[in-house]
């Protein structure tokens, strides 16, 4: 028996049927057509599907569909102001901060929920808030760059 | 005349021992020809598992065609790929 | 014919990819993104145990399962002949690749498969999974290299006879192929030396790690048409390979390759494509394949694990007297380690006269490895220079020193056959040494080390298309999947042999149908080989340009030049005519002769072989065996770096991967050959927290088989971590560790070993 | 596979005291979802409890803090007086898993899970926490260390949920400190943990003290013979060999693929020495 949910995505009123047993990734990815949240693992370890759901860094593999009733939900999609890319996104171009860029959803979404918590961040606190998050073509050099640059570009502002 | 370079596992079963060899031939494929003419089945083992052909400390990955006018030293290695 | 190094418009510079914002916005379509209607979930049942003869395979109460649509197992595969044939750059065994994809008669690794079922869901298709039953006669099986290789070993395969033994062996082994190479008398030098190290070494098995899993979806048609999406490092592969295994012409199979996660040579075969394809040709509906994290690790990659033995000698002033090496490579299931690469690199850095190598490509019950960034290299290199670092200790000489007094240099002779051309090995132990880093003070419990690192790296079949359209902007075709940049660089070079603004390069990968054949993206040949098709492409537009521009001008086609974007008469002789830019020549294409299009095909020949030298600074956590790494330089020749940011990018990941090989990635078994660890919870691959940022130093020594002199430069930086960071533990505790990974228990087993 | 969220405590009950063959109890989800996802366990029923009001929030209760076990890590690390009073259970709690994780994962989860190698339970062992549990009979109170009896077997009955945990207000004098050891930096399991909880009077002499373990033995241990080496001393560096020397002697550990019984022996006597050091500290004893 499939469950109806009510929930926001990205600001915009969203309505979808689940199995209990999905989580709210497969439903992202599979109903809604959100595929710019990554798989990686499906149990927490690898980051690739972090969003935002009412204001926490979450994995979307780790939470099921049927908790998102009345929930707000951020995804990657959603990260852009139309066409004003978000600073982090400008600066990932700019530092080369990706390779293959599949985990570069994840670590925006996880980078840009530090800096609004935590618009002063230390190169160690950078590299723990987003441990979560695997990357294996970069060893992570210039995504921590950049995230820091970022943090002092808009401290500026 | 062109000096064909032998590993010694290679050399020690087709070539009795001998690494070093001169050959006369204009292409790649000659060379192929008259090496087995001289140590019949070399060519087999040569091409077991893929070769490329170094010529003068030059990789080419397929040369069969390659022309040896003013070529000095030819040797054979396993085929590279690579991840 | 290589350009010195002038000053570029485009390369050398940090542009902005093209397909950057399609990645950071989440828009970019990866394997497991793409849909098609219909669709169906293929799922895969892989074997529990380590090795066991399949009995029997019952599917009747899946096949009548609501939902279910096909179902395949090995029967419907074609049985092929047993030869080494070649694919490509590389040789593939097709009966191993079939057995390997789909089990026979016998499961030869936990994860292998026995049958794939397509159904409406994922939740119908695991039910199908559950409903098949296979029985098994469990057989003894073997993990280890050194207990594969003892005589009385469970044999894998009745019909695997040692080769380049003689005379041939009449009894099965495990052993599939011995390999040497020698040059000098190691005992005449090993008399010459006044000090001999000899170690074993052992190394794990490692993931290649991509963070995506493989993900394909293929789709069949009643009229024999064949469409793969899928995320792979050659999409040309592809359909070789399926088209081979799955015996079907190579022109009815069209492959469109994903944007790819991450492949480091792991997806340079195939696992889901054939058996997608097989199950879409039984249901007529397309059928989309996705592995879970947990399949990846126990069907998929990974490289060999090794033992070792390395025997060295010098001369009290570094001189290396000799050098005796012994290989056993781990090739998992069936024949194919990287055992010759392996023996081919172990001490091709470095001249020396009297070297002897011997090498084993062992068969055990762990699933068959595959290609992992300079395959075979950084296992034996790792324990070569780790023996170096060991001499140089003895022999109280700085370890870049030992090194640069043995380097191998222009002119040397690799014991595998040929002499080395221009290469920068040297200038890495130059620009390491002088380094900020290098000159850096250490604390207690901090250690530094060093070791270099050597790939051949690759040419091969590139192809490129370069479409000029009307208003001057050019649509750049490229056959090679973009695993980290390519794009970016290709059309940096397009731009600069077009003269035109590197913004109005559009780099799109093509499809199967779209170019000739292209080799993979691997083997570091993307850039090198990619840029000599893209650049001779250019120069065909160019010819075309010149050639409109001489029918504009109603001059001979010789009386045109080409310079920085523009045609011009060749001198004040040919006539006096206003510079046309490729836009005002392109726009006028309709008019002389129809539009301008250049083509490039070729088999690249001649790429650069690359070295590095690394720098580790560790601390070691006395109490704990926690190694922490404090610092890290990688420093490489890479010929040209085309856009720095990338080739930096390449060096860093790479020194990390190294990183992770060298501290804590492995695989456990149980005892019953089962991994124990197939998830990233417990395959520690490093975190961002667990390094440090990665300097980088880039030597540029031009390839002059190059127009923009490039070599490779993504497989060199895998090679020399483990031996840095064994070099720094060594400086900092006092004991040369020889088995990877060195990870706390190890270590601190060693510290209580030393007290 | 029905899944339920319940608005009150009596309605959760209600719901769990009816005979499902298989129930969940759905908290952060960080190991509910990963165990159905790798196919080890399939629930009939998951009773969502972040709808409850009494295991979502941080409570004041005079004398203590009730934490609900449905508050997330990521919202206990913003607690500026739970951190005061507890250091060490929140870094234990901070400890466990990402970020990412850190957005779901809580304490009462930690605990019903019942890993041997849990970060927070040890932490809340050493804090002498408590949990409140609601079932069919109404509430009631059951130290920590009594809840988790086997790897993954817990005390809680099948009709009873941790509604939430209970922790003693601020103490001068008072202060607990959690290390843990993983091979990497971060998102790994505990290969051991050590928890100690010390209370010192002006002249740093020691005056109670808990030491708690995990990942050394089927469930976490206590270590009974601390309080006696460490009261009267000013934890000096003999009474720390001691402290460690009896760590030691209370592990119980197994050989598994995140570590040896020699070294997870070996670890838990410096880590309990280290974290006795940082608690001693932080209660201002240096």
């Amino acid at each position: 028996m499939k469950t109806h949910i009510t929930t926001t995505v990205n600001g915009e009123p969203e309505e979808f049927l689940c199995e209990t047993e999905q989580t709210l990734l497969d439903i992202l990815r599979d109903e809604l057509n959100l595929t710019g949240s990554k798989e990686g693992c499906s149990s927490g370890d690898c980051g690739a599907c972090s969003i935002i759901l009412n204001g926490r860094l979450v994995c979307a593999c780790l939470v099921l569909a049927v908790e998102a009733e009345g929930q707000k939900i951020e995804t990657i999609e959603g990260m852009a102001d139309g066409e004003e890319l978000h600073p982090l996104q400008k600066n990932f171009l700019k530092d080369a901060a990706l390779q293959c860029g599949i985990c570069t959803p994840g670590f925006l979404i996880a980078a840009k929920a530090l800096l609004e918590k935590n618009l002063n961040p230390t190169e160690k606190e950078v590299r723990y808030w987003l441990a979560g998050n695997l990357c294996r073509c970069t060893g992570y050099d210039k995504i921590i760059r950049s995230v820091l640059n970022t943090a002092e570009e808009m401290r500026r502002k | 005349m062109v000096k064909v370079i032998l590993t010694e596992s290679l050399a020690k079963k087709y070539t009795s021992g001998e690494t070093q060899i001169t050959i006369e031939a204009n292409t790649i494929q000659k060379l192929f020809v008259n090496l087995n003419e001289r140590y019949p089945g070399i060519n087999k083992a040569l091409n077991h598992e893929g070769i490329s052909v170094v010529i003068d400390g030059e990789i080419f990955q397929d040369a069969l065609y390659e022309r040896l006018e003013g070529v000095s030293e030819i040797c054979f290695i396993p085929r590279i790929g690579g991840g | 014919m290589a350009t010195a190094l002038k000053d570029f418009k485009w390369v050398g510079t940090r542009a902005v990819r093209p397909d950057g914002v399609e990645k950071v916005t989440g828009r970019a379509k990866f394997g497991a993104d793409f849909s098609l209607p219909g669709m169906l979930i293929g799922k895969v049942l892989r074997s529990p145990h380590a090795h066991a003869k399949i009995k029997s395979i019952n599917i009747e109460a899946a096949r009548t399962l609501n939902g279910v649509k096909a179902i395949i197992t090995g029967s419907d595969f074609n049985e092929l002949p047993s030869e080494w044939v070649p694919a490509g750059e590389v040789q593939i065994n097709f009966r191993d690749l079939s057995r390997s994809i789909m089990a026979r008669n016998k499961v030869l690794f936990e994860g292998h498969p026995v049958a794939a079922v397509a159904a409406t869901s994922e939740i119908i298709a695991r039910e199908a999974l559950a409903l098949i039953k296979v029985e098994y006669e469990i057989l003894p099986h073997v993990i280890d290299v050194e207990a594969a290789m003892s005589p009385d070993a469970p044999i894998l395969h009745e019909d695997l006879f040692t080769a380049g033994v003689e005379p041939s062996p009449k009894t099965a082994s495990n052993i599939a192929k011995r390999v040497d190479y020698s040059s000098g008398n190691i005992d005449d030098g090993f008399k010459e030396a006044d000090v001999i190290i000899e170690k074993h070494f052992t190394t794990q098995p490692v993931h290649q790690g991509y963070i995506e899993p493989h993900a394909t979806v293929a789709s069949a048609s009643e009229d024999g048409q064949c469409s793969i999406w899928t995320s792979t490092q050659g999409q040309y592969v592809v359909r070789a390979y399926c088209s081979e295994v799955l015996q079907l012409d190579i022109s009815s199979i069209r492959v469109t390759p994903s944007e790819i996660g991450g492949g480091f040579g792991g997806k340079t075969t195939v696992y889901l494509e054939p058996l997608a394809l097989a199950l879409s040709k039984k249901a007529f509906r397309p059928v989309k394949m996705v592995m879970s994290r947990e399949e990846v690790f126990r069907s998929s990659g990974p490289t060999s694990g090794s033992s070792m033995k390395i025997k060295i000698g010098a001369r009290s002033d570094g001189t290396i007297t000799a050098a005796d090496v012994e290989l056993k490579y781990q090739a998992g299931a069936f024949p194919g380690s990287p055992i010759m690469p392996g023996c081919m690199c172990a001490l091709a850095p470095y001249n020396i006269s009297n070297a002897k190598v011997v090498g084993y490509d062992v068969v055990v019950n762990r699933p068959k490895v595959v290609a992992y960034r300079a395959p075979g290299a950084p296992i034996s290199e790792y324990a070569v220079e780790c023996v170096i670092n060991e001499i140089a200790t003895k022999l109280n000489i700085d370890p870049l020193d030992i090194r640069e007094k043995n380097a191998a240099k222009e002119g040397t002779r690799a014991l595998y056959g040929p002499q080395f051309g221009a290469i920068g090995y040297i200038e890495t132990l130059l620009a390491a040494r002088g380094s900020n880093h290098y000159k850096s003070k250490l604390h207690e419990n901090q250690g530094r080390g060093v070791a270099s690192g050597f790939w051949f790296n690759i040419g091969g079949e590139s192809c490129a298309t370069i479409n000029i359209n009307t208003d001057g902007t050019a649509e750049l075709v490229l056959g090679n999947p973009d695993i980290g940049g390519s794009r970016a660089s290709l059309a940096m070079i397009a731009a600069e042999a077009l003269g035109i603004d590197y913004n109005k390069v559009h780099p799109i990968i093509s499809d199967t149908s779209g170019l000739g054949y292209n080799f993979l993206t691997g083997g570091s040949r993307t850039t090198f080989a990619g840029g000599l098709a893209v650049n001779e492409a250019a120069e065909d537009v160019v010819r075309q340009i010149r050639e409109r521009a001489s029918k504009i001008w109603d001059i001979p086609e010789e009386a045109v030049t080409w310079e920085d974007g523009f045609v011009r008469p060749a001198g004040t002789n040919a006539g006096n005519f206003e510079p046309l830019s490729l836009a005002d020549v392109a726009g006028m294409a309709a008019k002389t002769g129809g539009p301008i299009s250049g083509h490039a095909q070729l088999n690249a020949q001649g790429a650069g072989p690359g070295f590095g030298t690394h720098i580790c600074d560790v601390e070691v956590d006395e109490e704990t065996g926690r190694v922490t790494i404090l610092r890290y330089t990688v420093v490489q020749d890479v010929g040209k770096a085309i856009h720095p940011s990338y080739v930096e990018g390449q060096m860093q990941g790479g020194a990390s991967q190294g990183i992770g090989w060298a501290l804590n990635e492995e695989y456990i078994y149980d005892e019953e050959g089962k991994l124990q660890n197939a998830g990233f919870l417990d395959y520690r691959i490093p975190v961002a927290s667990d390094l440090p940022m990665i300097d980088t130093i880039i030597v540029e020594v031009p390839n002059p088989r190059h127009p923009y002199g490039v070599k490779g430069v993504g497989e060199v930086p895998i090679v020399p971590p483990m031996a840095a960071v064994a070099g720094a533990i060594a400086d900092a505790i006092g004991v040369h560790l020889t088995d990877l990974p060195m990870s706390p228990p190890r270590i601190l087993k060693e510290l209580n070993k030393k007290q | 596979m029905i899944y339920e969220r319940p608005n009150t405590v009596s309605e959760a009950v209600e719901i769990l005291s009816k005979s499902h063959e298989k129930k969940s109890i759905l908290a952060g989800g960080t190991d509910l979802l990963v165990q159905m996802r790798s196919g080890y366990y399939r629930p009939s029923h998951i009773v969502d409890i972040k709808n409850i009001p009494e295991a979502t929030q941080i409570r004041d209760d005079g004398d203590t803090f009730l934490v609900g076990a449905g508050v997330p890590g990521a919202q206990l690390s913003e607690h500026v007086e739970l951190i005061k009073a507890w250091p060490g259970v929140i870094e234990a709690m901070d400890l466990i898993g990402s970020t990412q994780i850190q957005g779901r994962a809580t304490l009462g989860g930690n605990l019903c899970n019942a890993s041997p190698a849990a970060d927070s339970v040890p932490a809340m062992i050493a804090a002498d926490a408590t949990c409140i549990i609601a079932g069919p009979n109404g509430y009631r109170e059951e130290k920590i260390e009594n809840v988790v009896t086997a790897p993954g077997v817990s005390s809680i009955a099948n009709n009873e949920f941790v509604v939430s945990i209970r922790l003693a207000k601020f103490k001068t004098g008072r202060a607990d400190a959690y290390l843990r050891f993983i091979p990497r930096t971060e998102m790994d399991i505990a290969v051991v943990g050590a928890a100690v909880c010390v209370l010192i009077d002006k002249k740093g002499i020691c005056l109670n003290a808990k030491v708690s373990l995990g990942a050394v033995a089927p469930t976490q241990v206590v270590i009974e013979t601390a309080p006696q080496i460490l009261i009267g001393t000013r934890l000096d560096e003999e009474t720390l060999d001691k402290l460690a020397k009896a760590a030691r002697a209370s592990c119980n550990p197994i050989d598994d693929k995140r570590g040896t019984i020699e070294y997870r022996t070996s670890v838990a006597g410096v880590l309990t020495k280290r974290a006795a050091k940082i608690a001693f500290d932080r209660a201002g004893g240096a």
